[in-house]
């Protein structure tokens, strides 16, 4: 598993490869890039084109349709911060709980953390 | 003709002291020249932050391009007296320290411009330029400075400064609560610091770091003295888990302030990069113990090197800043702290990148008294130092942003906020730049070093590539929802009247943009002429000692 | 041993320091042990500048040869004992600034980092 | 507040000129005996802080306010760095103690005898340092004392 | 006792071990021999009254041979008074 993961990020990086010394390894070229998005872009374009062009204002086509419940006024549509990524911070709550405790704003906790790392560096540094 | 080839050559000499002596001057005259008229003082500052980059980038130039190291002895003289022992205090300049002083000069620069506007409706204006200027000068001499009890007085110099300046809003109870966080913890890190450097007094009875790399012998005194520089100067760059005061800090300054202080976290940095890859430079690849031991009949023989476990501690703590960093943010609802947490992670990608570097480090030539690192380690130690410039522009840029917002709205929870991006046009733009750089998207300079960093940990450790890229991928979500939260969404009618951030703030982002626009654009340029000097500056711990002391004869201690 | 006696006591300011700063929950408590580690630091450098039987680093005359004391770590004192001074100073004004908007000086009830007030 | 008793105040006008005199010495003979500028300003201002307790804070910021003493800490330090620059002009280096050896202002080296006209700039220095230091500390405690003041009515 | 307490008395102790070691190898107190001999300090000492011209070594240090850091100390202070004063300033409404 592990092993087609670092197959994979290998072959992406072999793909950057145009052999410049800058880049040790892998190469990018900034320009190649930009005339890709350029090209992306032009594609976008076309298929819009493509699209239905009778459109009209002010007519059934552009009502919203919320399941037949009337539509909220514009303030209310907006998706708030703490919203956006709910299920993830859902998922991740076991570790956030942790997380919150740690950054409780309390001085002497963070001064303690301190103190922590310095006796780790201590035993690992000086202890060996 | 001759007469300006010598003022240059007079400037160049002098240009260590001034890029320091210059911002002090202007702070003690701040106050005089408020006296007369608010306009005067803020171009007298903007004059004087101005001067202070010319001296640092004729100072670069030079040192970039030719390779030379410059030393500046406080008192004149020479460098060392004769016995060998510097007396007197002395900067030394190599590609390291320019590289960092073009940075330091790029985001005090920024932030001045950017204050005009900014703190325009606020009261006590005199001594916030003061502030500002002194800790810019303490930036300076963190970073410009040869001298280790030298380097503490410039770290408490900012330190208070910075403190000041936090809890600038003093009726926000939060602001003043982060500043006494961040100066009680600026306080024991420092303290800690200057306990080292006694210790290493107490047995070389030097203080000079030339001097202190050539005699030192690492031992018990020495690696407590190493444990405790690397903890204090870890604490104040705001690694995890000693990052939590960095949030309250930078989520409560004021944005002008925010960007200096970006700027001192990497100062410290560049502090911990000093002390560890030139003042122990010699004892880099020491053997702390020879483990040999039978292990179910076949016998386990290696060595604990000194680099082996700086590296351990650095990559163990970068994974932790990287993850806890992009976790943090993506919960975060307060636009600043969410930044912070952003610049959390970034500052895990340098360490990741230098952590390996050290891991990479094979042998030390004798010869010329360098680090011989492997290819996949220099690559490392480059894209670290190449991120430290890009992590300071883009989180530079992100912060301002935030400040345009709040100046705009007076709102800094992404809750409240929405639909901005009709009301402020370029605002949106610079803040699209800064969100694309940060994320590493592939045009712009984020990018460059991201991939740097990505390959040459890839060599040293899958895993740590991976998650690399996979904290990178969360790091543009994190962005992808202030956008939407923020700039996006229908118009709210009680942002109706908002406006466009006035000009200096808008000429203040519009130059970091430019900047990583052009990093972005020409990367290659940027890492052969102000990146491959600093990494070599870094590796070659003998030129710094040589340019001190002429005669020095690298002597490897026991274990080699 | 009895040589070593002022570093013991280096160490032990040093300790006590950190101990009212992790264990105590009042802010003054605290700023009294960042000077209790400030003033054990000191202590640490003026002990560096002993020698035996040495007078202080000052000529009264033209007189050569004394053994005097080393005076670059009373140079050091003096600027870290105003830098600790400055600290000090700094630390006061925000305990009153804290005090004047939590109404109290425990370190768990102040700057709980949630929404905006 | 209006200050302490008649008894402190009475004390605290006799004593406070012997504490500048004795603050002044110590500036001024900074380079012979111990003390210097730091200590001797440390002094100074403790006596300035005596005041401040005996005649309370209110007083003492109608006599002198915080605007007055952080203008003349501006000259103190700029009184320093200025002299730092001369050594720059001067002695074409940054911090160079120029007037030693030449006869122009404390110029003499100094073989002891406790001769005050002696090391160059560091008398300069020790006064600059010295009103900056006195300036500061006076500053500093003057603030923090008018802000924590008890209020009329509380 | 709380878990939190008990780390922080685990590693308070583990840092004073090794605090209370290294006072134990310092050199001893006032006894310098030719391992750590006080060189740049006995410069000073033979050439203050040379070099500087004062009689006190201390100043002849502050003032002379490490300026540099007294003009720091004194911008230390400068800091010290303009926050306190930026921190004590009258806002505005």
């Amino acid at each position: 598993m592990l092993y087609q993961i670092s197959r994979f990020i290998e072959q992406w990086f072999s793909s950057f490869k145009t052999g410049s010394e800058a880049f040790g390894v892998g190469f990018w070229n900034p320009l190649t890039w930009i005339i890709a998005f350029i090209i992306a872009f032009l594609i976008v374009y076309i298929i819009r084109g493509m699209g239905k062009s009778e459109y009209k204002e002010k007519t059934e086509q552009t009502k919203v349709f919320l399941s037949g419940n009337p539509e909220a006024e514009k303030e209310k549509m907006h998706v708030k911060a703490s919203n956006v990524y709910w299920g993830f911070l859902e998922t991740l709550k076991w570790l956030y709980k942790g997380l919150d405790k740690m950054h409780n704003g309390n001085v002497s906790d963070y001064v303690l953390w301190f103190v922590i790392i310095l006796g780790v560096a201590l035993l690992l540094i000086g202890g060996i | 003709m001759n007469g300006e080839l010598d003022l240059i050559a007079e400037m160049l000499k002098h240009s260590p002291a001034l890029i320091v002596a210059i911002p002090l001057l202007g702070a003690f005259l701040t106050p005089l020249i408020g006296k007369i008229n608010d306009k005067i003082r803020n171009a007298f500052a903007v004059f004087i932050v101005a001067l202070t980059s010319f001296f640092v980038f004729l100072l670069a130039n030079d040192i970039l391009s030719n390779g030379s190291i410059h030393t500046y002895v406080f008192g004149g003289g020479p460098a060392l007296t004769e016995g060998g022992f510097a007396v007197r205090i002395l900067f030394e300049v190599d590609g390291m320290n320019a590289f960092m002083a073009i940075i330091a000069s790029i985001l005090a620069l920024a932030g001045v411009i950017y204050s005009w506007a900014f703190m325009k409706e606020n009261t006590g204006l005199d001594k916030y330029y003061t502030l500002i200027l002194l800790m810019i000068a303490g930036m300076f001499g963190m970073i410009l400075t040869g001298d280790m009890f030298n380097f503490f007085v410039f770290l408490e110099i900012a330190s208070i400064s910075a403190c000041a300046l936090i809890a600038f809003r003093t009726n926000q109870g939060k602001a003043v609560d982060a500043g006494f966080k961040y100066i009680v913890i600026s306080a024991i890190g420092a303290l800690l610091i200057l306990f080292a450097i006694a210790l290493l007094y107490s047995q070389y009875n030097a203080l000079n770091m030339a001097v202190l790399a050539r005699e030192i012998q690492l031992t018990f005194l020495d690696k407590i003295a190493l444990a405790l520089l690397i903890a204090g100067l870890a604490m104040k760059a705001g690694i995890v888990p000693m990052h939590m005061w960095l949030p309250d800090a930078y989520g409560r300054a004021p944005a002008s302030v925010t960007i200096l202080l970006v700027g001192a976290t990497q100062a410290s940095l560049y502090g911990a990069l000093r002390m560890t890859s030139t003042l122990y430079g010699k004892n880099i690849i020491a053997v702390l113990k020879h483990v040999d031991f039978d292990l179910f009949g076949q016998s386990v023989v290696f060595d604990i090197t000194l680099n082996g476990v700086l590296g351990f501690i650095i990559l163990l703590l970068a994974i932790l800043t990287i993850f806890i960093g992009v976790l943090m943010a993506l919960k975060e609802t307060n636009f600043k702290r969410m930044i912070a947490f952003a610049a959390i992670a970034e500052i895990g990608y340098m360490i990741l990148a230098i952590g390996s570097a050290f891991l990479a480090v094979a042998s030390i030539d004798t010869v010329t008294s360098s680090a011989i690192l492997s290819q996949p380690g220099y690559m490392a130690l480059k894209g670290g130092i190449f991120h430290i410039l890009n992590d300071a522009l883009d989180i530079g840029l992100l912060f301002l942003v935030a400040g345009a917002i709040y100046y705009a709205t007076k709102e800094t929870s992404l809750n409240k906020l929405g639909g901005l991006a009709r009301n402020m046009k370029y605002t949106t733009i610079f803040f699209l730049i800064g969100l694309f750089a940060v994320a590493g998207m592939p045009p712009l300079n984020g990018f460059a070093s991201k991939i740097l960093i990505y390959e040459s940990t890839y060599q040293v450790n899958p895993i740590l590539s991976i998650i690399a890229i996979l904290c990178s991928i969360l790091l543009l979500a994190v962005f992808v929802k202030v956008f939407h939260s923020a700039f996006l969404g229908p118009k709210q009618e009680k942002f109706d009247n908002v406006k466009e951030a006035p000009k200096s703030m808008l000429i203040a982002m519009g130059i970091i943009a430019c900047l990583i626009i052009f990093i972005g654009l020409f990367p290659e340029y940027v890492l052969n002429n102000i990146v491959t000097p600093a990494a070599d500056a870094l590796v070659n711990f003998g030129n710094y000692i040589h340019e001190v002391d002429s005669n020095y004869v690298i002597s490897l201690i026991g274990g080699f | 041993m009895i040589y070593q006696i002022p570093y013991i006591a280096v160490v032990a300011l040093i300790l006590i320091g950190l101990y009212a700063i992790i264990f105590r929950r009042n802010l003054i408590k605290m700023v009294i042990g960042i000077t209790l580690i400030e003033s054990g630091v000191n202590l640490f450098l003026i002990t560096l500048a002993f020698q035996k039987d040495s007078t202080a680093p000052i000529y009264h005359g033209s007189e050569t040869g004394l053994t005097m004391s080393l005076p670059v770590p009373h140079a050091l004192t003096l600027t870290s004992i105003v830098i600790g001074v400055a600290v000090t100073a700094l630390m006061l004004t925000l305990v009153i600034h804290i005090y004047k908007h939590y109404q109290t000086l425990d370190a768990r009830k102040i700057g709980m980092e949630g929404d905006e007030e | 507040m209006s200050g302490m008793s008649r008894i402190v105040k009475t004390v605290t006008n006799i004593t406070f000129p012997l504490v500048l005199i004795y603050g002044l010495y110590v500036i001024a003979h900074g380079h012979l005996t111990p003390g210097g500028g730091f200590q001797g300003g440390a002094v100074v201002a403790s006596g300035l802080a005596m005041i401040l307790v005996a005649y309370g804070s209110v007083w003492t910021m109608k006599k002198i306010n915080e605007k007055h003493l952080s203008a003349l800490e501006s000259l103190g330090a700029l009184g320093f760095i200025g002299l730092a620059f001369l050594g720059l002009i001067f002695g074409t280096w940054f911090f160079n103690n120029y007037l030693v050896g030449n006869e122009i202002l404390f110029g003499e080296i100094g073989r002891g005898a406790a001769n005050i006209y002696t090391a160059g700039v560091i008398p300069l220095m020790n006064f600059a340092v010295g009103l900056k230091v006195i300036a500061g500390l006076f500053a500093i405690v003057l603030v923090m004392a008018y802000a924590t003041r008890l209020k009329e009515g509380k | 006792m709380s878990l939190r307490n008990s780390v922080a008395v685990i590693f308070f102790l583990l840092i004073a071990i090794f605090f209370v070691f290294s006072a134990f190898i310092t050199h001893p107190f006032g006894e310098f021999n030719n391992e750590n001999s006080p060189e740049m300090d006995q410069y000073i000492i033979d050439n203050t009254q040379n070099e500087t011209g004062a009689d006190n070594g201390v100043t002849s240090v502050v003032f002379d041979y490490r300026g540099f850091d007294t003009l720091g100390e004194a911008t230390v202070l400068f800091t010290a008074v303009a926050g306190v004063i930026i921190l004590f300033r009258r806002l505005k409404k």
